[in-house]
Protein backbone atom coordinates (compact mmCIF):
# COMPACT_ATOMS: atom_id res chain seq x y z
CA UNK A 1 0.00 0.00 0.00
CA UNK A 2 1.22 3.79 -1.05
CA UNK A 3 0.58 6.11 1.08
CA UNK A 4 0.69 9.78 0.14
CA UNK A 5 0.50 12.94 2.02
CA UNK A 6 0.32 16.77 0.90
CA UNK A 7 0.33 20.28 2.39
CA UNK A 8 0.15 20.38 5.90
CA UNK A 9 0.14 16.83 6.64
CA UNK A 10 3.15 16.10 4.33
CA UNK A 11 5.12 18.85 6.74
CA UNK A 12 4.01 16.72 10.07
CA UNK A 13 4.10 13.58 8.88
CA UNK A 14 7.76 14.54 7.55
CA UNK A 15 7.91 12.36 4.64
CA UNK A 16 5.93 13.14 1.41
CA UNK A 17 5.37 9.33 0.99
CA UNK A 18 5.79 5.66 2.09
CA UNK A 19 4.92 2.36 1.14
CA UNK A 20 3.53 0.18 3.97
CA UNK A 21 1.88 -3.44 4.76
CA UNK A 22 -0.91 -2.34 7.54
CA UNK A 23 -2.49 -5.60 9.23
CA UNK A 24 -5.65 -7.57 7.85
CA UNK A 25 -7.73 -5.41 10.43
CA UNK A 26 -7.33 -2.79 8.76
CA UNK A 27 -9.96 -2.43 6.06
CA UNK A 28 -11.13 1.16 4.96
CA UNK A 29 -9.82 4.58 5.94
CA UNK A 30 -10.64 5.18 9.27
CA UNK A 31 -8.76 2.38 10.60
CA UNK A 32 -5.85 3.05 8.32
CA UNK A 33 -5.40 6.56 10.22
CA UNK A 34 -6.02 5.11 13.44
CA UNK A 35 -2.89 2.51 12.61
CA UNK A 36 -0.68 5.41 11.05
CA UNK A 37 -0.88 7.54 13.57
CA UNK A 38 0.93 4.94 15.95
CA UNK A 39 3.63 5.35 13.66
CA UNK A 40 5.38 8.25 15.07
CA UNK A 41 5.04 11.44 17.00
CA UNK A 42 4.69 12.95 13.55
CA UNK A 43 2.05 10.71 12.05
CA UNK A 44 0.90 10.91 15.33
CA UNK A 45 0.09 14.78 15.44
CA UNK A 46 -0.95 15.02 11.62
CA UNK A 47 -3.81 12.61 12.24
CA UNK A 48 -4.60 14.21 15.78
CA UNK A 49 -7.78 16.21 14.27
CA UNK A 50 -9.11 13.61 11.65
CA UNK A 51 -12.07 16.11 10.94
CA UNK A 52 -9.19 18.20 9.32
CA UNK A 53 -7.96 15.42 7.10
CA UNK A 54 -9.06 14.46 3.47
CA UNK A 55 -8.50 11.40 2.12
CA UNK A 56 -8.18 10.28 -1.67
CA UNK A 57 -8.14 6.42 -1.97
CA UNK A 58 -6.71 5.08 -6.11
CA UNK A 59 -7.06 9.11 -6.60
CA UNK A 60 -10.49 9.46 -6.17
CA UNK A 61 -12.17 11.24 -2.79
CA UNK A 62 -12.82 9.20 -0.07
CA UNK A 63 -15.16 8.76 3.05
CA UNK A 64 -13.71 6.95 6.57
CA UNK A 65 -15.97 4.27 5.49
CA UNK A 66 -14.29 3.83 1.94
CA UNK A 67 -12.49 0.14 1.84
CA UNK A 68 -8.79 -0.07 1.46
CA UNK A 69 -6.58 -3.26 -0.08
CA UNK A 70 -2.85 -3.83 -0.35
CA UNK A 71 -2.53 -2.33 -3.64
CA UNK A 72 -4.33 1.14 -3.04
CA UNK A 73 -2.62 4.27 -3.54
CA UNK A 74 -3.70 6.75 -0.26
CA UNK A 75 -3.30 10.12 0.18
CA UNK A 76 -4.35 11.93 3.19
CA UNK A 77 -4.55 15.83 2.96
CA UNK A 78 -5.92 19.04 3.85
CA UNK A 79 -9.37 20.41 2.85
CA UNK A 80 -8.46 21.78 -1.03
CA UNK A 81 -7.82 25.52 -1.30
CA UNK A 82 -7.31 25.59 -5.33
CA UNK A 83 -8.86 28.34 -7.68
CA UNK B 1 -12.91 16.61 -25.44
CA UNK B 2 -11.77 19.64 -22.64
CA UNK B 3 -8.02 20.79 -22.10
CA UNK B 4 -6.70 20.28 -19.05
CA UNK B 5 -3.43 21.61 -18.22
CA UNK B 6 -1.57 21.88 -14.55
CA UNK B 7 1.64 23.90 -15.32
CA UNK B 8 4.09 26.10 -13.77
CA UNK B 9 4.41 28.08 -17.10
CA UNK B 10 1.90 31.34 -17.15
CA UNK B 11 -1.33 30.99 -19.92
CA UNK B 12 -2.34 32.86 -22.77
CA UNK B 13 -5.69 33.76 -22.66
CA UNK B 14 -5.55 35.34 -26.05
CA UNK B 15 -4.29 31.92 -27.84
CA UNK B 16 -6.32 29.99 -25.57
CA UNK B 17 -9.52 31.70 -26.39
CA UNK B 18 -8.45 31.08 -29.49
CA UNK B 19 -7.77 27.66 -30.06
CA UNK B 20 -11.72 27.20 -28.91
CA UNK B 21 -13.04 28.94 -31.86
CA UNK B 22 -10.48 28.50 -34.87
CA UNK B 23 -12.16 27.24 -37.75
CA UNK B 24 -15.79 27.19 -36.26
CA UNK B 25 -18.79 29.22 -36.98
CA UNK B 26 -21.01 27.91 -34.41
CA UNK B 27 -20.26 29.39 -31.79
CA UNK B 28 -22.03 32.23 -30.06
CA UNK B 29 -19.85 33.02 -27.01
CA UNK B 30 -16.81 32.10 -25.10
CA UNK B 31 -16.75 32.64 -21.15
CA UNK B 32 -13.47 32.96 -19.33
CA UNK B 33 -12.38 33.46 -15.54
CA UNK B 34 -9.05 34.37 -14.92
CA UNK B 35 -7.92 33.44 -10.71
CA UNK B 36 -4.93 36.39 -9.93
CA UNK B 37 -3.08 35.92 -6.63
CA UNK B 38 -4.29 38.77 -4.50
CA UNK B 39 -1.75 40.92 -1.96
CA UNK B 40 -3.87 40.36 0.82
CA UNK B 41 -2.65 40.89 4.12
CA UNK B 42 0.93 41.15 3.24
CA UNK B 43 1.20 38.21 1.17
CA UNK B 44 4.72 38.49 -0.61
CA UNK B 45 4.07 35.16 -2.41
CA UNK B 46 1.40 32.25 -3.01
CA UNK B 47 2.60 28.53 -3.62
CA UNK B 48 0.54 25.96 -4.98
CA UNK B 49 1.05 22.38 -4.09
CA UNK B 50 -0.86 19.61 -6.20
CA UNK B 51 -1.28 15.78 -6.50
CA UNK B 52 0.19 14.98 -10.00
CA UNK B 53 -2.04 12.40 -11.71
CA UNK B 54 -5.43 13.09 -9.64
CA UNK B 55 -5.05 16.44 -10.24
CA UNK B 56 -5.63 16.03 -13.90
CA UNK B 57 -8.44 13.44 -13.65
CA UNK B 58 -10.34 15.70 -11.01
CA UNK B 59 -10.18 18.47 -13.58
CA UNK B 60 -11.16 16.35 -16.37
CA UNK B 61 -14.07 15.11 -14.69
CA UNK B 62 -15.22 18.10 -13.45
CA UNK B 63 -14.99 18.85 -17.37
CA UNK B 64 -16.78 16.50 -18.16
CA UNK B 65 -19.94 17.09 -15.70
CA UNK B 66 -19.60 20.75 -17.22
CA UNK B 67 -20.01 19.13 -20.68
CA UNK B 68 -22.94 16.73 -19.62
CA UNK B 69 -25.13 19.76 -17.93
CA UNK B 70 -24.53 22.80 -20.84
CA UNK B 71 -23.90 22.30 -24.66
CA UNK B 72 -20.26 23.28 -24.79
CA UNK B 73 -17.98 23.63 -28.04
CA UNK B 74 -15.43 23.36 -26.01
CA UNK B 75 -13.48 24.00 -22.60
CA UNK B 76 -10.29 24.92 -21.10
CA UNK B 77 -8.95 24.79 -18.00
CA UNK B 78 -5.39 25.39 -16.86
CA UNK B 79 -4.42 25.58 -13.26
CA UNK B 80 -0.65 26.55 -12.33
CA UNK B 81 1.36 25.08 -9.58
CA UNK B 82 4.59 26.30 -7.84
CA UNK B 83 5.55 29.56 -6.51
CA UNK B 84 2.88 32.85 -7.85
CA UNK B 85 3.72 36.38 -6.54
CA UNK B 86 0.55 38.85 -6.56
CA UNK B 87 -0.86 39.92 -9.68
CA UNK B 88 0.15 36.17 -11.17
CA UNK B 89 -2.40 34.70 -13.00
CA UNK B 90 -3.54 31.30 -11.00
CA UNK B 91 -6.44 29.29 -13.30
CA UNK B 92 -7.83 30.07 -16.02
CA UNK B 93 -11.44 28.78 -17.10
CA UNK B 94 -12.92 29.08 -20.62
CA UNK B 95 -16.06 27.76 -22.27
CA UNK B 96 -17.52 27.95 -25.68
CA UNK B 97 -21.31 27.24 -26.72
CA UNK B 98 -23.91 28.31 -29.01
CA UNK B 99 -25.45 30.13 -26.42
CA UNK B 100 -24.36 32.66 -23.97
CA UNK B 101 -25.93 31.06 -20.95
CA UNK B 102 -24.36 27.54 -21.49
CA UNK B 103 -21.04 29.72 -21.64
CA UNK B 104 -21.32 31.33 -18.52
CA UNK B 105 -22.90 29.35 -16.29
CA UNK B 106 -20.37 26.71 -16.86
CA UNK B 107 -17.95 29.05 -16.64
CA UNK B 108 -18.73 30.21 -13.21
CA UNK B 109 -19.74 25.74 -12.24
CA UNK B 110 -16.01 24.93 -13.27
CA UNK B 111 -14.81 27.68 -11.59
CA UNK B 112 -16.78 27.04 -8.03
CA UNK B 113 -16.30 22.87 -8.38
CA UNK B 114 -12.57 23.89 -8.44
CA UNK B 115 -12.38 25.20 -5.55
CA UNK B 116 -13.70 22.27 -3.94
CA UNK B 117 -13.02 19.10 -5.77
CA UNK B 118 -9.51 19.15 -7.32
CA UNK B 119 -6.59 18.29 -4.91
CA UNK B 120 -4.87 22.00 -4.84
CA UNK B 121 -3.61 23.40 -1.95
CA UNK B 122 -2.10 27.14 -1.66
CA UNK B 123 0.75 28.45 0.98
CA UNK B 124 1.11 32.35 1.45
CA UNK B 125 4.17 33.52 2.44
CA UNK B 126 4.91 36.76 4.18
CA UNK B 127 7.64 39.66 3.87
CA UNK B 128 8.74 38.16 7.42
CA UNK B 129 9.67 35.13 6.23
CA UNK B 130 6.73 33.10 7.85
CA UNK B 131 4.60 31.17 5.75
CA UNK B 132 0.39 30.00 6.26
CA UNK B 133 -1.02 27.10 4.79
CA UNK B 134 -4.33 28.92 3.50
CA UNK B 135 -7.47 27.04 5.14
CA UNK B 136 -11.01 25.98 3.31
CA UNK B 137 -13.56 28.35 3.19
CA UNK B 138 -17.26 27.69 4.14
CA UNK B 139 -18.08 29.98 1.27
CA UNK B 140 -16.43 27.91 -0.76
CA UNK B 141 -18.45 25.08 -0.32
CA UNK B 142 -21.52 26.74 -0.31
CA UNK B 143 -20.80 27.73 -3.77
CA UNK B 144 -20.28 24.86 -4.90
CA UNK B 145 -23.66 23.37 -3.04
CA UNK B 146 -25.61 25.48 -5.41
CA UNK B 147 -25.13 23.86 -8.68
CA UNK C 1 -14.36 53.93 -14.49
CA UNK C 2 -15.63 51.49 -17.01
CA UNK C 3 -14.48 51.42 -20.23
CA UNK C 4 -17.26 51.81 -23.00
CA UNK C 5 -16.27 51.70 -26.72
CA UNK C 6 -18.41 50.88 -29.61
CA UNK C 7 -16.21 50.34 -32.85
CA UNK C 8 -16.37 48.70 -36.11
CA UNK C 9 -12.35 47.22 -35.41
CA UNK C 10 -11.78 44.42 -33.56
CA UNK C 11 -11.24 44.15 -29.99
CA UNK C 12 -8.28 42.36 -28.43
CA UNK C 13 -9.57 40.39 -25.45
CA UNK C 14 -5.63 39.71 -24.02
CA UNK C 15 -4.57 43.52 -24.26
CA UNK C 16 -8.09 44.38 -22.60
CA UNK C 17 -7.33 42.17 -19.88
CA UNK C 18 -4.31 43.17 -18.81
CA UNK C 19 -5.37 46.77 -18.65
CA UNK C 20 -7.87 46.11 -16.13
CA UNK C 21 -5.40 44.45 -13.98
CA UNK C 22 -1.81 46.23 -14.75
CA UNK C 23 -0.41 47.69 -11.82
CA UNK C 24 -2.78 46.06 -9.40
CA UNK C 25 -2.64 43.64 -6.62
CA UNK C 26 -5.89 43.63 -5.10
CA UNK C 27 -7.61 41.71 -8.09
CA UNK C 28 -8.73 37.96 -7.38
CA UNK C 29 -10.42 37.66 -10.85
CA UNK C 30 -11.36 38.98 -14.10
CA UNK C 31 -14.16 37.22 -15.99
CA UNK C 32 -14.88 37.67 -19.42
CA UNK C 33 -17.28 36.91 -22.21
CA UNK C 34 -16.67 37.36 -26.17
CA UNK C 35 -20.05 37.14 -28.10
CA UNK C 36 -19.43 35.86 -31.65
CA UNK C 37 -21.15 35.93 -34.81
CA UNK C 38 -22.71 32.47 -35.73
CA UNK C 39 -23.25 31.36 -38.97
CA UNK C 40 -27.25 29.89 -38.18
CA UNK C 41 -29.60 29.03 -41.17
CA UNK C 42 -27.18 30.31 -43.58
CA UNK C 43 -26.41 33.51 -42.78
CA UNK C 44 -22.66 34.62 -44.76
CA UNK C 45 -22.79 38.55 -43.04
CA UNK C 46 -24.37 40.20 -39.73
CA UNK C 47 -24.58 44.05 -40.22
CA UNK C 48 -24.98 46.05 -36.92
CA UNK C 49 -26.52 49.14 -36.93
CA UNK C 50 -26.58 51.59 -33.78
CA UNK C 51 -28.18 54.82 -32.61
CA UNK C 52 -24.76 57.11 -31.88
CA UNK C 53 -24.75 58.69 -28.96
CA UNK C 54 -27.50 57.09 -26.84
CA UNK C 55 -25.63 53.67 -27.27
CA UNK C 56 -22.16 54.97 -25.53
CA UNK C 57 -24.86 56.83 -22.68
CA UNK C 58 -26.64 53.13 -22.17
CA UNK C 59 -23.47 51.44 -22.12
CA UNK C 60 -22.20 53.58 -19.83
CA UNK C 61 -25.67 53.41 -17.67
CA UNK C 62 -25.45 49.16 -17.46
CA UNK C 63 -21.84 49.63 -16.69
CA UNK C 64 -22.62 52.23 -13.71
CA UNK C 65 -25.51 49.57 -12.38
CA UNK C 66 -23.27 46.93 -12.01
CA UNK C 67 -20.66 48.66 -10.38
CA UNK C 68 -23.53 49.48 -7.72
CA UNK C 69 -24.48 46.31 -7.15
CA UNK C 70 -21.03 44.94 -7.11
CA UNK C 71 -17.77 46.07 -5.81
CA UNK C 72 -15.94 45.89 -8.92
CA UNK C 73 -11.89 47.24 -9.78
CA UNK C 74 -13.00 47.67 -13.56
CA UNK C 75 -15.44 46.98 -16.34
CA UNK C 76 -15.32 46.88 -19.88
CA UNK C 77 -17.23 47.20 -22.50
CA UNK C 78 -16.76 46.89 -25.83
CA UNK C 79 -19.37 46.34 -28.97
CA UNK C 80 -18.61 46.32 -32.45
CA UNK C 81 -21.34 47.74 -35.46
CA UNK C 82 -20.54 47.45 -39.07
CA UNK C 83 -20.91 44.27 -41.12
CA UNK C 84 -19.30 41.11 -39.25
CA UNK C 85 -18.84 37.24 -40.61
CA UNK C 86 -19.45 34.08 -38.90
CA UNK C 87 -16.64 33.41 -36.43
CA UNK C 88 -16.08 37.11 -36.18
CA UNK C 89 -16.65 38.66 -32.07
CA UNK C 90 -18.79 40.86 -31.63
CA UNK C 91 -19.39 42.23 -27.88
CA UNK C 92 -16.75 42.07 -25.04
CA UNK C 93 -17.56 42.49 -21.58
CA UNK C 94 -14.94 42.11 -18.87
CA UNK C 95 -14.94 42.38 -15.16
CA UNK C 96 -13.07 42.74 -12.48
CA UNK C 97 -13.15 42.18 -8.90
CA UNK C 98 -11.41 41.08 -5.50
CA UNK C 99 -13.89 38.33 -5.59
CA UNK C 100 -14.98 35.43 -8.17
CA UNK C 101 -18.27 35.56 -7.75
CA UNK C 102 -18.68 39.50 -8.19
CA UNK C 103 -16.67 39.13 -11.30
CA UNK C 104 -18.61 36.48 -12.79
CA UNK C 105 -22.23 37.44 -11.82
CA UNK C 106 -21.65 41.50 -12.84
CA UNK C 107 -20.08 39.95 -16.50
CA UNK C 108 -23.70 37.73 -16.79
CA UNK C 109 -25.47 40.58 -15.30
CA UNK C 110 -23.88 42.97 -18.46
CA UNK C 111 -24.00 40.68 -21.52
CA UNK C 112 -28.00 40.11 -20.23
CA UNK C 113 -28.92 43.90 -19.98
CA UNK C 114 -27.09 44.83 -23.23
CA UNK C 115 -29.26 42.45 -24.88
CA UNK C 116 -32.39 44.31 -23.80
CA UNK C 117 -30.78 47.58 -23.00
CA UNK C 118 -28.43 49.01 -25.09
CA UNK C 119 -29.81 50.24 -29.20
CA UNK C 120 -28.39 48.19 -31.64
CA UNK C 121 -29.65 46.29 -33.97
CA UNK C 122 -28.77 43.15 -36.49
CA UNK C 123 -29.53 42.44 -40.07
CA UNK C 124 -28.85 39.10 -41.65
CA UNK C 125 -27.19 39.17 -44.92
CA UNK C 126 -27.83 35.37 -46.77
CA UNK C 127 -25.90 33.91 -49.62
CA UNK C 128 -28.71 34.72 -51.98
CA UNK C 129 -28.52 38.04 -51.51
CA UNK C 130 -31.80 38.53 -49.35
CA UNK C 131 -31.25 40.20 -45.73
CA UNK C 132 -34.01 40.18 -42.87
CA UNK C 133 -33.40 41.81 -39.46
CA UNK C 134 -32.97 39.69 -36.62
CA UNK C 135 -36.27 39.98 -34.11
CA UNK C 136 -35.80 40.49 -30.31
CA UNK C 137 -36.35 36.88 -28.36
CA UNK C 138 -38.40 36.48 -25.81
CA UNK C 139 -35.89 34.35 -23.64
CA UNK C 140 -33.31 38.28 -23.84
CA UNK C 141 -36.10 39.95 -21.98
CA UNK C 142 -36.71 36.87 -19.76
CA UNK C 143 -32.53 36.86 -19.07
CA UNK C 144 -32.59 40.76 -18.05
CA UNK C 145 -35.81 40.49 -15.97
CA UNK C 146 -33.94 38.19 -13.19
CA UNK C 147 -31.69 40.59 -12.22
CA UNK D 1 -38.40 68.36 -32.95
CA UNK D 2 -35.52 66.30 -34.27
CA UNK D 3 -36.68 62.81 -35.46
CA UNK D 4 -34.15 59.94 -36.02
CA UNK D 5 -35.52 56.29 -37.43
CA UNK D 6 -33.34 53.17 -36.90
CA UNK D 7 -33.13 49.83 -38.44
CA UNK D 8 -36.56 48.52 -40.53
CA UNK D 9 -38.35 51.65 -39.22
CA UNK D 10 -35.85 53.51 -41.31
CA UNK D 11 -36.63 51.47 -43.87
CA UNK D 12 -39.90 51.31 -43.76
CA UNK D 13 -39.85 55.25 -43.70
CA UNK D 14 -37.27 56.00 -46.67
CA UNK D 15 -35.52 58.55 -44.31
CA UNK D 16 -33.17 58.18 -41.56
CA UNK D 17 -33.73 61.79 -39.86
CA UNK D 18 -35.76 64.59 -40.33
CA UNK D 19 -36.65 67.78 -38.66
CA UNK D 20 -40.35 68.29 -37.68
CA UNK D 21 -42.70 71.07 -35.76
CA UNK D 22 -45.61 69.20 -34.75
CA UNK D 23 -48.86 71.03 -34.09
CA UNK D 24 -49.08 71.88 -30.42
CA UNK D 25 -51.53 69.08 -29.52
CA UNK D 26 -49.07 66.29 -30.22
CA UNK D 27 -47.99 66.43 -26.59
CA UNK D 28 -46.53 62.89 -26.09
CA UNK D 29 -44.76 59.91 -27.96
CA UNK D 30 -48.04 57.63 -28.85
CA UNK D 31 -49.58 61.31 -30.25
CA UNK D 32 -46.40 61.65 -32.48
CA UNK D 33 -46.68 58.40 -33.62
CA UNK D 34 -49.94 59.11 -34.97
CA UNK D 35 -49.34 62.66 -36.10
CA UNK D 36 -46.36 61.04 -37.87
CA UNK D 37 -48.22 58.19 -39.43
CA UNK D 38 -50.09 60.48 -41.33
CA UNK D 39 -47.45 61.91 -43.28
CA UNK D 40 -46.74 59.67 -45.76
CA UNK D 41 -47.27 56.17 -47.18
CA UNK D 42 -44.11 55.17 -45.51
CA UNK D 43 -44.54 56.64 -42.45
CA UNK D 44 -48.20 54.87 -41.96
CA UNK D 45 -46.27 51.48 -42.87
CA UNK D 46 -43.54 52.43 -40.54
CA UNK D 47 -45.69 52.72 -37.63
CA UNK D 48 -48.33 50.00 -38.82
CA UNK D 49 -47.86 48.49 -35.56
CA UNK D 50 -47.04 50.37 -32.92
CA UNK D 51 -46.53 47.72 -30.35
CA UNK D 52 -43.73 46.40 -32.57
CA UNK D 53 -41.97 50.06 -32.44
CA UNK D 54 -39.72 51.41 -29.60
CA UNK D 55 -38.95 55.46 -28.88
CA UNK D 56 -36.51 57.04 -27.43
CA UNK D 57 -36.80 60.62 -26.46
CA UNK D 58 -33.28 62.71 -25.84
CA UNK D 59 -31.26 59.46 -26.05
CA UNK D 60 -33.59 57.67 -23.34
CA UNK D 61 -36.05 54.86 -23.56
CA UNK D 62 -39.35 56.09 -23.28
CA UNK D 63 -43.19 54.78 -23.18
CA UNK D 64 -46.09 55.99 -25.38
CA UNK D 65 -47.48 58.61 -22.49
CA UNK D 66 -43.65 60.10 -22.39
CA UNK D 67 -44.29 63.87 -22.78
CA UNK D 68 -42.02 65.14 -26.24
CA UNK D 69 -41.33 69.04 -26.79
CA UNK D 70 -40.07 71.48 -29.06
CA UNK D 71 -36.23 70.89 -28.22
CA UNK D 72 -36.09 67.06 -28.25
CA UNK D 73 -34.62 64.26 -29.81
CA UNK D 74 -36.88 61.36 -30.68
CA UNK D 75 -35.90 58.16 -32.18
CA UNK D 76 -38.04 55.33 -33.48
CA UNK D 77 -36.69 51.74 -33.69
CA UNK D 78 -37.73 47.92 -33.42
CA UNK D 79 -36.83 46.42 -30.24
CA UNK D 80 -33.31 45.98 -29.48
CA UNK D 81 -31.09 43.14 -30.78
CA UNK D 82 -27.39 44.03 -29.79
CA UNK D 83 -24.90 41.60 -27.96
Amino acid sequence: MRILYFAWVRQKVGIAEEVLSPPAEVRDVAGLVQWLSARSPGHAEAFAQPRQIRAAVNQEFAQPDSPVAANDEIAFFPPVTGG
Amino acid sequence: MPRISVQEAIFDLAAESAALSAGRDDIGGIASFVGICRADDGITAMVLEHYPGMTEKALAGIAAEAERRWPLTGCTIIHRVGRLEPGAPIVLVLTASAHRSAALESCAFLIDWLKTGAPFWKREEFADGTTRWVEARAEDEAATSRW
